[in-house]
């Protein structure tokens, strides 16, 4: 898969989640919780959703690298590449 | 109008009666032409201009028990097996005082009471179903004699064939009279057969075959009379093959592209009407009066056809789908 | 295997020994009728349903013909038309084609055309569908072709009881009957009571009820149905399959009471999609349920392509139980 | 005097070109006699005359169309030539003009009657949005055929004006189908009768909740994310079981009384993105199981987010927690939702300085705080209600 895609279905999660948000223009390393008010609510369907659409479990005690859209990027396409 | 078997009749009265068939025919076709350009005949309509010769020389020889199976161009044929013509004029009405309801038109004439199976719209369709007819009366053993009338056109079709293998075969009575006109449609015959010579096909098949000039009315009813009495006795098919000519269009739309005027005009004075009352009246057998007494008769029953017709109602919408399936309660051939 | 079995109440047969049982029971009842078709005597039937029964009733009877549908079916009509009852086998749907024309113009509309002049009291009985690899000219599936045509019934017997009880009912109706065997099913076996008879051809059945949702089919595709509907109440769906029987005509009272219960239909036909008895069923439901309905109706059909020879094509081409399962799935709005 | 017609040559011939008259006046025609040629789709047709006669008058000159019928040349009749003057043959009875359809051949498929209105007859379409806004299809009537609940009906039941028809894709706008607007009057008017009403009393009480955020960690571990547990789940099991076993923050103040509900539906304070509020109910929270109340508290989140809450949802609660999360405040005084007596709130946790047996230690501190009903009880109650829930989520093996 490429980043751009990875990039892309990270981006389509987010925004189901917070629809009025302009998530494209979020800074990529600010804290999501803050920059588009989502809560652990919010977070945890964000993980659920990476789960079923990349088939990449994310556990707990990985929540905090997740926070930033480039964190989220970083682990997400390197969980994939070891996969292969 | 049934004619004894046994040996050809050349009584007064009888050459009579063969001009008053063809001339009731022609007059009939004419009449059905002036009503079509009228729009009271609508659908396509085929007339039988130039072949009279055929139904009237060969049907009469058949009995009444027998049955007939025919073609498109059937008007004539079902006027000479004793179809009322007001009913047959009332059906190219559509009305449903006609023979088939009002629901098949010109091609479609149907009479359980004549055992007439029916025009077809199929080139070569009513060959099986002839054959059908046939089989029955092989496994009923009624000794009946089915005559299957089709143009040279079927003979190009695979049904035509493999109804003759299959009355050959099986042995079935049917008496199969080629119509050859020339034209299939606008085809002529030298561009859709290899063989030409029809009658010859049918001997592939193991089945007696003979040739008549279609436009001689007295050795069509001759050849029919061997083949009536051949198919009779042997309960094995016969072939007639009859060689004719059709003065109009195939059908009423048909600017005749295919055939020049000047070949219209040769067969013109060698069709069967002319060439008979030409012949009577070398042999003093008809008079002029005898020849304007039928015509007037003929004209006085072709005046009441059209009056039945004018005066017929239309199926009620309601009974649109009756009969699409059998109703108990209406037994069928009613 | 026929006779002088143990009196048990049922026996056990295959689709086509029911077959074959419903033309010897029809042939000795009745002395108008008679087998007619390719190879259906000596050969004893391209699908060995006619095994035997040249000896027992002779050529005159079980009549092998020439390759000529058009000729032989045209005759069977003739045959009916004055007081025969033929049976007239078309090897397959396939051949029946070249037959089409007797079969439409002549069979299904004499009566109406002839003002009731002339009826055509026959059945013609073919086998169909896919599923045997033979590829795109012997794999159609066409009883909605002749289902579309007024003036002929259409049957489709899935079951040993209908293969058994089916033919005895058609010939005593007096317009003409095609009854439609699927290829598939020849060699099913089960049990059918020794005493299985006549049954009747205008009736849908309920072969499994169930409150979720309607799975409607016919003739083979019934048993792919009723697989899915065994998976999907594992998953908690109660799946209702309702067997047609009879093609036309369609028996609308059964399949709307179905639907107004469970709300969603799924219609399960091997016939390519358009134009197909599927999408019929599919409108009349719209027609006369629509007020009903929770969800759009499904069709699971053919794929809209020449049936392919090799196997894993095929059957990627026909309809199966999992297409069958994820149909009803979207239906109920369940992933 | 008979007229000569264009004539009808084929069953779609509609009109024909006279391209050759054969024949001029004064001419002696016989019937069968070609007079004229016609062109026509086909080709060139010769025409012929019924009519025997003499040619009085051409009345069509050549190369024009006209349609079939048209009067093409007038033919004196034979009699009418010869002698006096004739009445002219009868004009043909005028053709019965048949319709192209005869009447009443189109059968108009009769509109299905629906079946009488067994169960609550609707179209799908009204079944959906009915479904989609928590509207119970038996409290409207019909104005659809046979008295069939249409889509118009269920939006008039609705009242307000639905923001966005549902089948409009979701575009980048709040909450579909939410109004916003029409929420916040609604909340202002409870929240305003609230103050107006019941006497608050509040009451805060905090909790060392590291064995249930330890549980919580080493439960999940092992679990896909589908299946995990949040802190959430665990607050309003815990003020379930709580609010089961002290009846007073239980119930409903109506016409001057209390009625205490044997049912705890937990109402669950959802903020809605972009504004508004809602407190949708968790019916029977103190019975449900963990997992099956977190499936529930998740489903009840995005579908309140979604504007599609059922009726009963809204009316049912009969007891409120709130929580503003990792982000919000320590602790948060709620306003009661009348006509419940009591609403529970959790603050933020934060790791504090904690005195275990003596010495002091970093602890995971949560402030739990309770406003309730004067009225009905009192400080003493509200206090041991507290304790209850803190004992709950230090023991979470109970929850």
């Amino acid at each position: 898969m490429s980043a751009i895609d990875i990039r892309k279905v990270i981006q389509e999660e987010l925004n189901n989640i917070a629809p009025e948000a302009d998530i494209a223009s979020v800074d990529p390393v600010a804290d999501l919780r803050e920059a588009i008010d989502i809560d652990s609510m919010d977070f945890l369907n964000f993980v659920i959703a990476i789960h079923h659409r990349l088939g990449v479990d994310i556990p707990e005690i990985d929540y905090p690298k997740l926070v930033t859209l480039d964190g989220a990027f970083a682990y997400i396409n390197g969980k994939l590449q070891a996969q292969q | 109008m049934t004619v004894s078997t046994d040996k050809p009749h050349l009584s007064r009265d009888h050459m009579l009666d063969l001009l008053k068939q063809m001339v009731r025919i022609r007059r009939f076709e004419d009449k059905c032409v002036e009503l079509y350009t009228q729009e009271k005949i609508r659908g396509f309509m085929h007339v039988y201009d130039g072949e009279e010769a055929i139904a009237v020389g060969v049907i009469p020889v058949l009995e009444k028990r027998d049955r007939i199976v025919a073609t498109y161009r059937e008007h004539g044929h079902a006027l000479v097996r004793g179809v009322p013509m007001t009913k047959v004029m009332a059906e190219m009405y559509g009305k449903q005082e006609g023979c088939s309801r009002g629901r098949g038109g010109s091609m479609h004439l149907f009479d359980a009471a004549t055992n007439f199976h029916g025009g077809n719209a199929i080139v070569g369709g009513g060959l099986p179903l002839a054959v059908g007819l046939a089989l029955a009366d092989h496994m009923q053993g009624n000794n009946l004699v089915i005559a299957c009338f089709f143009g040279e056109g079927a003979v190009a079709e695979g049904e035509f064939h493999e109804s003759l293998n299959l009355a050959a075969l099986w042995g079935l009575p049917v008496l199969f009279v080629c119509e050859n006109n020339l034209y299939a449609m606008g085809t002529a015959l030298a561009i859709s057969e290899s063989e030409t010579d029809i009658q010859h096909k049918a001997t592939c098949y193991r089945i007696a075959s003979e040739a008549v000039d279609g436009m001689d009315v007295v050795a069509v009813e001759a050849a029919a009379r061997r083949a009536v009495h051949a198919v009779r006795e042997s309960h094995k098919p016969y072939f007639l093959e009859c060689r004719t000519y059709r003065l109009r269009a195939h059908s009423m739309f048909d600017p005749q592209l295919y055939r020049d005027k000047g070949e219209i005009e040769v067969w013109r004075h060698k069709e069967p009407i002319v060439r008979f009352q030409e012949w009577l009246q070398a042999n003093q057998m008809i008079h002029q009066d005898d020849v304007s007494r039928l015509e007037s008769e003929i004209d006085a029953e072709i005046a009441e056809a059209v009056a039945f017709a004018e005066a017929g109602t239309w199926e009620p919408v309601e009974q649109l789908t009756r009969f699409t399936y059998a109703d108990p309660a209406v037994p069928t051939g009613r | 295997m026929q006779q002088g079995t143990a009196r048990s109440e049922t026996t056990e047969m295959t689709y086509r020994e029911a077959v074959r049982e419903a033309l010897r029971d029809a042939m000795k009842r009745d002395e108008r009728v008679f087998l007619m078709g390719e190879d259906v005597g000596r050969y004893g039937g391209c699908y060995a349903v006619s095994h035997g029964l040249l000896a027992e009733f002779g050529p005159e009877r079980i009549r092998d013909t020439p390759l000529s549908e058009s000729g032989f079916t045209g005759a069977g009509i003739g045959a009916a038309m004055v007081g025969m009852r033929p049976i007239v086998e078309l090897m397959t749907v396939n051949f029946s084609l070249l037959a089409l024309d007797q079969i439409l113009n002549t069979a299904a509309t004499v009566r109406h055309m002839s003002g009731n002049q002339f009826g055509a009291p026959l059945v013609i009985r073919m086998a169909t569908g896919a599923g045997r690899q033979l590829a795109a000219q012997h794999s159609h599936s066409l009883e909605g072709w002749y289902a579309h045509i007024p003036g002929i019934k259409v049957l489709a017997p899935a079951t040993l009881e209908d293969a058994r009880g089916m033919l005895w009912t058609a010939l005593q109706d007096p317009d003409p009957v095609i009854i439609f065997e699927n290829v598939m099913l020849y060699n099913m076996a089960g049990k059918l009571a020794a005493n299985a008879g006549q049954v009747n051809i205008d009736k849908a059945a309920v072969r499994r009820s169930g409150r979720d949702i309607s799975l409607i089919s016919y003739g083979g595709s019934l048993w792919k149905t009723l697989e899915a509907a065994t998976a999907l109440a594992a998953e908690g769906i109660e799946a209702e399959v309702i067997d047609l029987r009879s093609l036309r005509p369609l028996d609308d009272a059964s399949i709307m009471a179905s639907v107004a219960k469970t709300r969603r239909a799924i219609i399960v036909d091997e016939g390519w999609r358009s134009g197909s008895l599927a999408a019929e069923v599919c409108m009349r439901i719209i027609e006369q349920a629509f007020w009903f309905l929770d969800a759009p109706i499904g069709r699971v059909c053919s794929e809209e392509v020449p049936i392919p020879y090799p196997r894993h094509l095929e059957n990627a081409a026909l309809p199966q139980a999992p297409k069958i399962i994820a149909a009803a799935k979207a239906a109920l709005g369940r992933a | 005097m008979a007229d000569f017609l264009m004539p009808s040559l084929g069953a779609d011939m509609e009109a024909g070109t006279l391209v050759e008259w054969l024949v001029k006046p004064g001419d002696w025609v016989k019937r069968g006699d070609v007079v004229a040629v016609v062109e026509t789709q086909k080709g060139a047709i010769e025409i012929e005359s019924f009519q025997p006669g003499q040619v009085e008058k051409i009345l069509i000159g050549l190369n024009s169309k006209v349609p079939v019928g048209t009067p093409l040349a007038q033919i004196k009749t034979e009699a009418e030539g010869k002698a006096a003057v004739a009445t002219p043959p009868p004009a043909p009875p005028p053709y019965p003009v048949t319709p192209a359809v005869p009447p009443g051949m189109v059968v108009a498929t009769p509109v299905p009657r629906p079946p009488p209105v067994a169960a609550a007859a609707a179209s799908p379409a009204a079944r959906r949005l009915a479904q989609e806004r928590g509207i119970d299809l038996s409290m409207i009537k019909g104005t659809g055929p046979g008295g069939t609940i249409t889509y118009a009906d269920v939006e008039q039941r609705l009242g307000a004006a639905v923001a966005v028809p549902p089948s409009e894709p979701m575009e980048k706008k709040r909450a579909i189908g939410l109004d916003l607007d029409a929420m916040r009057l609604a909340i202002a008017a409870a929240m305003a009768r609230s103050k107006r009403e019941i006497p608050h009393y509040y009451l805060e009480h905090r909790i060392d909740v590291s064995a249930s955020e330890h549980w919580l960690a080493q439960r999940n571990e092992t679990r896909p994310p589908e299946s995990r547990l949040l802190m959430a789940a665990l607050t309003i099991k815990a003020v379930a079981l709580a609010a089961h076993r002290f009846p007073a923050f239980n119930g409903f103040y109506r016409d001057n009384k209390f009625e205490s509900s044997k049912a705890v539906h937990v109402g669950t304070a959802i903020a809605i993105r972009g504004g508004g509020l809602a407190a949708p109910a968790l019916h029977d929270a103190d019975q449900l199981p963990l997992d099956e109340l977190m499936s529930r508290m998740r489903d009840l989140i995005q579908r309140t987010r979604a504007g599609r809450i059922r009726g009963s949802e809204i009316s049912d609660s009969t007891i409120t927690v709130s929580s503003l999360g990792e982000r919000g405040v320590e602790a948060l005084y709620g306003v009661i939702y009348p006509p419940q007596v009591a609403i529970v709130g959790f603050g933020k946790t934060v790791t504090r300085p904690w005195v275990i047996d003596g010495a002091i230690g970093p602890r995971p501190v949560l402030a739990v705080t309770l406003s309730a009903d004067h009225r009905v009880s009192d400080g003493h109650t509200g206090a041991l209600f507290l304790a209850e829930i803190g004992k709950l989520l230090m023991e979470p093996d109970n929850l």
